[in-house]
C-alpha cells in the first residue's frame, strides 16, 4: 500500500478539487484551520469595531442598533464559528489519528460532511450578516429575540447547523478513539490530548442537540408561535434560558477541555519530562465533562430562577474548580526538575496558565451567589469570559498551532517573531481585559452602547490595548504566512516530542505512517528517552 | 464472534406480539380513571415497551459495555435536565415567602391551583 | 460465513481499517453515539411538555381530548409493525436472503407511508377546526393555554414526521443497494444501522402516543 | 432634585463602589475574601512556575534523575484544600444571598415597571414617577417589579442588588439604605436599542423629606420655569433614550429643528410639527408615525401632566 516516496499528504494530489473532495483527515483539518482563521479575523473585526465605539461615552460613529449588532455578531462568530470548532475540528482532526497511530478517523466521509455542514452554517451566518444582522446578543434571550426585527432566524439557523457539524465531529472522534488505536495503545497509553478530545466529544454529543432543538423552537416561536417561551401565552421566558444554558454551559468546556489537552502536550514536550499525575489529568477531564452538565443554572441566578435551584447550582459550580485546579497543579509540578525550553509554544503555555487561572478564579467570584448579584451582567463577566475563552482557549489554540505547524506544513516559522508576537498578545490582552474587571466591579453594565462619563478613562484605556493585541495578531499572520513560502524545511521532530505524530514524516504521508506503529510505553516517557 | 450476532426470529415475533399487546393495554388503561396514577401507568407501560424495542429490536441486550454507557449516559442527562428544570419550577417563591404573595398574574411562578386556571384573555 | 450465491457483491474493507470486524464495530458504535444525540434532541421537547402539563393540567386535558386517540393508537400499531418488519429485514440480510430483505424493507416503507397518510388526515382535521400553532390558533377552547399544547404537539409530531421522512429516504437507499446484492452475511452494516435509526423513530412515538393522546 | 452626586468610580474601595447598606458591606467582605484567596493562590502558582522556569532552564545542565510522576500526599492536599475553601465560599455566598433576597415583613413596598426604555415607579399613595426612585433612609424598602415588554434588570451598584424583570410575573428585591444621597440605577438585561439609556436615579432621603416628597406627588416642579422643566423631563422621562438633541438619528427622530418643520408620516401625509402635533405625538404616539421610524414610542398619557407636556413642547421649541 504505502510505497516509500517523498510524496506527502499536501502534494500527493493537486488541484482544488482534490482538496474539496478529500477524505484525508489532515486535509480536512487544514481546511477547517483556514475557515477558523477567517472567522477569527471576522470576529476580531467586530471586536475592534465595538471597542472603537466605546472610546467615548456617547455616539462616536455607530448607532445604537449597529453597536448591538456588532457585539452580537462578535459573540456569535467567535463562539459558534471560531472557538467551538477551533481546537477539536482543526487541530484535533489533524492530530488525533496521528497520535493514535491510525490511518484516518473512523468515518472519513462523515468528517468531510461535518466540514461542509460547518460551511453551510457559516454561509447562513454570513447571510444573516447582510440581511439585517442580529441584535439579540449571542444568547438570543426571549422574548426580545422573538420580537426583534433583525434576521434572528437565519442566525439561529446558522447556529443550529453549526451545532450539527460539532455533533458529527464528536461522533467521529468517539468511534475513532474506541476503535482505531494502534496495537499496544491501551487507554492509559493515550496522549492526554486524546483524552481531552474524548471528554469533549461526550459533551458534544450529549449537550449540543439540546441547543439545536432550542434554537429550532425559537425559530418556530417567532414564526408560528409555540407559546412555551412567550409570557403572553402563559409560557415562560426563563425556560428558554434553561434550555440555552443546558448546552451553552457545557459548551464552554467543549472549548476549554481540548485547550487543556493541548497544554498537557506542550508542558511535557517543552519540559522533557513525564507528566505528573497522568491518570488524574485524564480522569479530571472526564470529571469536568460530567460536572459541566450540572451547573448551567449559574447563568440564571438573577433571572427569576428559584432560590433552591440557585443554591444547588451555586454549590455544584464550585465543584468544577477542583478538577480544573488538579490540572493546573499537575502542569506546574511537571515543570519541576524538567529540562525547560522556552520556545514559542511554551510561551503560550505560560500565557494560558497565567490567564486561565485569572479567568477561573474570577469564575469563583461569579459562582458565589451574593457576589454574583453585584457582578452579573457587568463588565466583570465580560472580562471573566474573555480571560477563559481568549486567555485560555485561544492561547492554547495558538500554542497548539505553533507546536504542530511544522508537522502540518513542513516549514519552520521564525522563532524570534513568534516570541515577539506572543509578547504582544500577552501584554495587549491583559491591557484590554484586566481593565474591564475594574469597570465591572465598579458597576459598568455590559452590552452598553452609551455609558456614564466617569467610566471613560478605563474604557479608553481598554480600547487602546486592543491595538497592541491586534498588532500581535498581525505579526503572527505575517510570519506564519511567510513561513509557508519561505520557511526553513522542518525536521520530522523539531521539538523532541514523543507522541506518535512525531514518528510520522513531516509533513505526514497520505496514509500517515508507512507501517502501523506499535506502542509499548506511556506517551511521555522522557526518562527512557534520556532526559 | 463479537458484534455480529444473529438473533432467532422467534425473539422478534414474541417481542412484536408483546408490543402490540402493551399498546392495547395502554389504550385500555386510558379508559379507566386511576386519578393521579394515570400518568404513572401510561409511562410505566411506555417504558416497558421502549425497553423491549431497545433490548431486542435494537439488540442492546447483546451489545458491549460502552454502548450501554452511551445510552445510560444520555438517559441520565435527560433526567438531569428534567430534575433541575423542575427543581427551579416547583420551588419558585417557596423559600422566599415574601415573594409568594404576588402571583395574581397568569404566570408560572408557582403552580396554579386546580380548578382555578384563568380563562379568557 | 461465506458469501452465498453469485448475485452478491463482495465488500471491500475501507483502506483505513484493519479488517471488516473493526469496520463494523466502529460503524455501530458511531451509530449508537448518534442515537444518544437523538435522545437528547427530543428530550428538550419532552421537558417542555412535562413543564406545561404540570403547570396547566386542565388545559392539557382539554387539548388532548381534541385529538383522536383512535388515529394515534392505529399509528402506534403501524409503527410497531414497521419496526418488526425492519428487524426482519435486518435478519434476512444477516442470513443472505436478498429477496426477503428487499421485501421486508418494502413493507416497512409502505407502513411508514401509511403512518404519514394517517398523520396527514389528522393534521387536516385539526386545521379544519382552526387548531393551528398558537399564532394562528382560532379554535374555541375553555382554557387559555390550550394553544401551548398544540404548539408543542405540532413541533414534536412535526419533527417526528420529519424523522420518518428521512427514514424512508434511508430505507430506499438500502433497498437499492440490497437489489444490487451488496448485503449478505459478510456485510450488512448499513441495513443494521438504518434499522437502529428506524427503531429509534418508533421509540419516540411509543412515548408520544400516551403523552399526547391519552392525557387523563 | 439634584443630579447624581455619588460617583461610582471615585468612591468606595479600589474595586467596589461605596456600599450604602449593611448587607452590601457583607457582600464586599466576601468579595475581598475570594479576592485574597485568589491573589495568594495565584501568586503561589505563578511564583512556583517562575522558580521552576529559572531553575530548570534547559541551559542549566543538570544530572539525570528519576522522573517524579506521583505524590499521593500532595495530590490529596491540592484536592482537599480547594474543596474546603470552595465550600466556605459557597456557604457564605448563599447565606448573604438569602439575606439579600428575603425582605422583612414591614418593608415599604414600591412597584417598579420596566418598559422599553424607562422605569416607572408606583407608590402606594398613588404617586407615580418615571426615572426617579425616592426612598427613606434606614428603612427597609421592597420593590415589586415586572416588565411590560421584554426582560429588563434593575441594578443599583451601591446597594449590590440586581434582579431581572419579567413580563407577566413579579420579581422582588429589597434593601435598606443607610446613607442619604443620589445614586445610579442601571438596566442590566439587554433590552434593545435604548438598553444603555435605560437609567434612573435613586434618591435616599430622611424620612420627613420622603414624606413631603410623597405628599407632593413625587417632588414639586411648580416653581420651575417651563423650558428648564422640559430639559429635566427630557432626561427623567427617558426621552433621551430615543431622541437626541444634536440632529443624529437614534431610535426616534432628533428633536433638533423639529418644531414647525414638515413631517412626513408613514400614512403618506405631511404635517407641520406644531404644538398640537407634538402633544399628540406624546400622548398617542401610534396615531402619527414619522416615516422611516418604527412605531415603538410608548405612550405618555397619564404619566405627564399638562404642565409637563407644555414644558416639553417649550423645550423642543428651543432646539433649533
Ligand atoms: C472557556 C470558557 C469558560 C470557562 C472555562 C469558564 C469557567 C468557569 N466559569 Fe464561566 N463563563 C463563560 C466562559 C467560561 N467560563 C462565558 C462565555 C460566560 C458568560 C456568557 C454570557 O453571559 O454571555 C461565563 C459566565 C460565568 C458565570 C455567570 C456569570 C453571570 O452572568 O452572572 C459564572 C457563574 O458562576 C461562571 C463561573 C465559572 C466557573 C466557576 C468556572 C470554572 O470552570 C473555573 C475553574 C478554574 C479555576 C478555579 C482555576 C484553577 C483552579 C485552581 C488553581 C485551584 C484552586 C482554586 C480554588 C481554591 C478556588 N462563568
Ligand atoms: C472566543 C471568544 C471571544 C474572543 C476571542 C473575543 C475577543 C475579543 N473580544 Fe469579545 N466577546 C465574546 C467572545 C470573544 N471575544 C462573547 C461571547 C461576547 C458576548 C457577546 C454578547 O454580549 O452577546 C463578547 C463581548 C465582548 C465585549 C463586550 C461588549 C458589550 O458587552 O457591550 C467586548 C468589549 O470590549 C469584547 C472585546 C473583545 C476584544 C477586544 C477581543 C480581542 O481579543 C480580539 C482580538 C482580535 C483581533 C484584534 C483581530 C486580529 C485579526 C487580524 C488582524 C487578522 C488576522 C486574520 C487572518 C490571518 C485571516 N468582546
Ligand atoms: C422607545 C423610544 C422612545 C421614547 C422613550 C420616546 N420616544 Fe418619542 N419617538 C420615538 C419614535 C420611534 C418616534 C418616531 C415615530 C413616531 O412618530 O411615533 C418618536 C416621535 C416623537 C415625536 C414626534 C417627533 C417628530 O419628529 O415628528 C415627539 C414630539 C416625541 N417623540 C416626543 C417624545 C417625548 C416627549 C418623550 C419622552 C417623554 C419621548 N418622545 C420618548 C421613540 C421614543
Ligand atoms: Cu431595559 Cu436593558
Ligand atoms: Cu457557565
Amino acid at each position: 500500500m504505502s510505497t516509500k516516496t517523498i510524496k506527502n499528504y499536501l502534494n500527493c494530489e493537486t488541484g482544488i478539487m482534490s482538496w474539496l473532495t478529500t477524505l484525508d483527515h489532515k486535509r480536512i483539518g487544514v481546511m477547517y484551520l483556514l475557515f477558523i482563521a477567517i472567522s477569527f479575523g471576522l470576529g476580531g473585526f467586530f471586536a475592534l469595531a465595538l471597542r472603537m465605539e466605546l472610546l467615548t461615552p456617547t455616539q462616536l460613529y455607530l448607532t445604537a442598533k449597529q453597536y448591538n449588532q456588532a457585539f452580537t455578531l462578535h459573540g456569535a462568530v467567535m463562539v459558534f464559528l471560531f472557538i467551538i470548532p477551533s481546537i477539536p475540528a482543526a487541530l484535533g482532526n489533524f492530530v488525533l489519528p496521528l497520535q493514535l497511530g491510525a490511518k484516518d478517523v473512523a468515518f472519513p466521509r462523515l468528517n468531510l460532511a461535518s466540514f461542509y455542514v460547518y460551511v453551510l452554517g457559516a454561509a447562513f451566518a454570513i447571510f444573516s450578516l447582510f440581511n439585517g444582522a442580529v441584535d439579540t446578543g449571542w444568547t438570543f434571550y426571549t422574548p426580545y429575540s422573538t420580537q426583534s426585527d433583525t434576521s434572528v432566524i437565519s442566525m439561529t439557523l446558522a447556529a443550529f447547523i453549526l451545532g450539527f457539524s460539532s455533533i458529527l465531529t464528536g461522533v467521529n472522534f468517539i468511534a475513532t478513539i474506541h476503535k482505531m488505536r494502534a496495537p499496544g495503545m491501551t487507554w492509559f497509553r493515550m496522549p492526554l490530548f486524546v483524552w481531552a478530545l474524548y471528554a469533549t466529544a461526550i459533551i458534544q454529543i450529549l449537550a449540543t442537540p439540546v441547543v439545536g432543538i432550542t434554537l429550532l423552537l425559537l425559530i418556530f416561536e417567532s414564526t408560528f408561535g409555540v407559546g412555551i417561551f412567550d409570557p403572553a401565552l402563559g409560557g415562560d421566558p426563563i425556560l428558554f434560558q434553561h434550555f440555552f444554558w443546558f448546552y451553552s454551559h457545557p459548551a464552554v468546556y467543549i472549548m476549554v477541555l481540548p485547550a487543556m489537552g493541548v497544554m498537557s502536550e506542550l508542558v511535557t514536550t517543552f519540559c522533557k519530562k513525564n507528566i505528573f499525575g497522568y491518570k488524574l489529568i485524564a480522569y479530571s477531564s472526564l470529571a469536568i465533562a460530567i460536572i459541566s452538565f450540572l451547573v448551567w443554572g449559574h447563568h440564571l441566578f438573577l433571572s427569576g430562577q428559584s432560590s433552591y435551584a440557585n443554591m444547588i447550582f451555586s454549590l455544584l459550580t464550585f465543584l468544577v474548580g477542583i478538577p480544573s485546579g488538579i490540572k493546573v497543579f499537575n502542569w506546574v509540578t511537571t515543570m519541576y526538575k524538567g529540562t525547560i525550553d522556552l520556545k514559542t509554544p511554551f510561551l503560550y503555555f505560560l500565557s494560558f496558565l497565567f490567564l486561565f487561572c485569572i479567568g477561573g478564579f474570577t469564575g469563583m467570584f461569579l459562582g458565589a451567589l451574593s457576589v454574583d448579584v453585584h457582578l452579573h451582567d457587568t463588565y466583570f463577566v465580560v472580562a471573566h469570559f474573555h480571560y477563559t475563552m481568549m486567555g485560555g482557549v485561544v492561547m492554547a489554540f495558538l500554542g497548539g498551532l505553533h507546536y504542530w505547524w511544522p508537522k502540518m506544513f513542513g516549514k519552520m516559522y521564525s522563532e524570534k517573531w513568534g516570541r515577539i508576537a506572543a509578547a504582544f498578545v500577552f501584554v495587549g490582552f491583559n491591557w484590554v481585559f484586566f481593565t474591564q474587571f475594574i469597570l465591572g466591579t465598579k458597576g459598568m453594565p455590559r452590552r452598553y452602547y452609551n455609558y456614564l462619563d466617569q467610566f471613560q478613562p478605563l474604557h479608553a484605556f481598554s480600547t487602546m490595548g486592543t491595538f497592541v493585541l491586534g498588532t500581535g495578531f498581525i505579526i503572527m499572520a505575517v510570519y506564519l504566512i511567510h513561513s509557508l513560502f519561505k520557511g526553513e524545511k522542518a525536521p520530522a521532530n523539531p521539538w523532541g516530542g514523543l507522541t506518535l505524530e512525531w514518528v510520522a514524516d513531516t509533513p505526514p504521508d497520505h496514509h500517515n505512517f508507512h507501517e502501523t506503529p506499535t506502542v509499548t510505553t506511556g506517551p511521555y516517557d522522557y526518562e527512557k528517552a534520556g532526559y | 464472534m463479537s458484534g455480529h450476532f444473529i438473533i432467532p426470529v422467534s425473539y422478534y415475533v414474541k417481542t412484536f406480539i408483546g408490543l402490540l399487546f402493551l399498546t392495547f393495554i395502554t389504550v385500555l388503561a386510558a379508559q379507566f380513571d386511576f386519578g393521579a396514577l394515570n400518568l404513572t401507568i401510561a409511562l410505566l407501560i411506555a417504558v416497558v415497551k421502549a425497553s423491549l424495542v431497545l433490548l431486542i429490536f435494537m439488540g442492546l441486550r447483546w451489545e458491549k459495555g460502552f454502548t450501554w454507557v452511551l445510552l445510560l449516559g444520555s438517559v441520565v442527562c435527560v433526567l438531569i435536565f428534567f430534575f433541575f428544570v423542575f427543581a427551579d419550577l416547583m420551588t419558585r417563591g417557596a423559600i422566599d415567602i415574601e415573594e409568594a404573595g404576588f402571583h395574581d398574574l397568569k404566570s408560572p411562578v408557582i403552580k396554579i391551583e386546580k380548578g382555578h386556571a384563568p380563562t379568557g384573555h | 460465513m461465506a458469501t452465498t450465491g453469485t448475485s452478491f457483491i463482495k465488500h471491500e474493507v475501507a483502506h483505513h481499517f484493519d479488517n471488516a470486524e473493526q469496520e463494523f464495530e466502529s460503524a455501530k458504535l458511531g451509530m449508537w453515539a448518534f442515537m444518544a444525540q437523538e435522545i437528547l434532541f427530543f428530550s428538550a421537547l419532552f421537558v417542555a411538555y412535562a413543564i406545561f402539563r404540570y403547570l396547566y393540567p386542565e388545559a392539557f386535558l382539554e387539548a388532548s381530548s381534541l385529538l383522536s386517540w383512535k388515529m394515534g393508537a392505529f399509528n402506534t400499531a403501524v409503527l410497531i409493525t414497521s419496526s418488526f418488519t425492519m428487524v426482519m429485514a435486518v435478519n434476512s440480510a444477516q442470513t443472505s436472503q436478498k429477496k426477503k430483505t428487499f421485501n421486508f424493507l418494502l413493507v416497512t416503507i409502505l407502513l411508514a407511508a401509511l403512518f404519514l397518510v394517517v398523520k396527514y388526515f389528522e393534521y387536516m382535521s385539526k386545521f379544519h377546526h382552526g387548531i393551528f400553532p398558537p399564532n394562528y390558533f382560532n379554535a374555541m377552547a375553555v382554557f387559555e393555554q390550550v394553544p401551548i399544547f398544540f404548539g408543542i404537539y405540532f413541533v414534536i409530531t412535526g419533527l417526528h414526521a420529519l424523522h420518518i421522512l428521512i427514514g424512508i429516504g434511508l430505507i430506499i437507499w438500502i433497498m437499492r443497494r440490497t437489489a444490487r446484492g451488496e448485503f449478505h452475511a459478510d456485510y450488512f452494516t448499513p441495513v443494521e444501522l438504518v434499522g437502529l435509526y428506524w427503531h429509534f423513530v418508533d421509540l419516540v412515538w411509543i412515548f408520544l402516543f400516551p403523552l399526547l393522546y391519552l392525557v387523563g | 432634585m439634584n443630579e447624581i452626586n455619588n460617583s461610582l468610580m471615585n468612591t468606595g474601595t479600589l474595586w467596589l463602589p461605596e456600599a450604602i447598606s449593611d448587607i452590601a458591606g457583607s457582600v464586599d467582605s466576601l468579595f475581598y475574601f475570594i479576592f485574597w484567596i485568589s491573589v495568594l493562590t495565584f501568586i503561589g502558582i505563578m511564583g512556583v512556575s517562575l522558580y521552576f522556569l529559572v531553575k530548570y532552564r534547559a541551559s542549566n545542565n543538570k544530572p539525570k534523575e528519576k522522573h517524579i510522576t506521583h505524590n499521593t500526599l500532595i495530590e490529596v492536599v491540592w484536592t482537599v484544600v480547594p474543596t474546603i475553601l470552595c465550600m466556605v465560599i459557597f456557604y457564605w455566598g448563599f447565606t448573604d444571598y438569602m439575606r439579600l433576597k428575603t425582605a422583612p415583613g414591614d418593608a415599604i413596598q414600591i412597584r417598579v415597571t420596566g418598559e422599553k426604555w424607562l422605569w416607572n415607579f408606583d407608590y402606594a399613595n398613588g404617586t407615580n414617577t418615571v426615572g426617579e426612585l425616592a426612598v427613606p433612609v434606614d428603612t427597609p424598602v421592597q420593590l415589586i417589579m415586572s416588565a411590560k415588554d421584554v426582560l429588563h434588570s434593575f441594578f443599583i451598584p451601591n446597594l449590590r442588588v440586581k434582579r431581572d424583570l419579567i413580563p407577566n410575573r413579579y420579581t422582588t428585591i429589597w434593601f435598606e439604605a443607610n446613607k442619604t444621597g443620589s445614586f445610579q440605577i442601571f438596566c442590566t438585561e439587554y433590552c434593545g436599542d435604548g438598553h444603555s439609556n435605560m437609567l434612573a436615579n435613586l434618591h435616599v432621603m430622611p424620612m420627613d423629606k420622603y414624606q413631603d416628597w410623597l405628599a407632593s406627588g413625587g417632588g414639586s416642579n411648580k416653581d420651575m420655569p417651563l423650558a428648564e422643566l422640559g430639559a429635566k423631563l427630557y432626561k427623567q422621562m427617558g426621552c433621551n433614550a430615543c431622541h437626541t438633541l444634536d440632529g443624529s438619528k437614534s431610535v426616534g427622530p432628533s428633536w433638533l429643528g423639529v418644531y414647525n418643520s414638515h413631517r412626513q408620516l408613514t400614512s403618506g401625509k405631511t404635517v407641520t410639527a406644531n404644538d398640537n402635533y407634538i402633544r399628540q405625538a406624546i400622548v398617542d404616539p401610534g396615531s402619527d408615525v414619522v416615516a422611516g421610524y418604527p412605531p415603538v414610542m410608548p405612550t405618555y398619557a397619564g404619566k405627564l401632566s399638562d404642565r409637563d407636556i407644555n414644558a416639553i413642547i417649550e423645550f423642543i421649541k428651543a432646539q433649533k
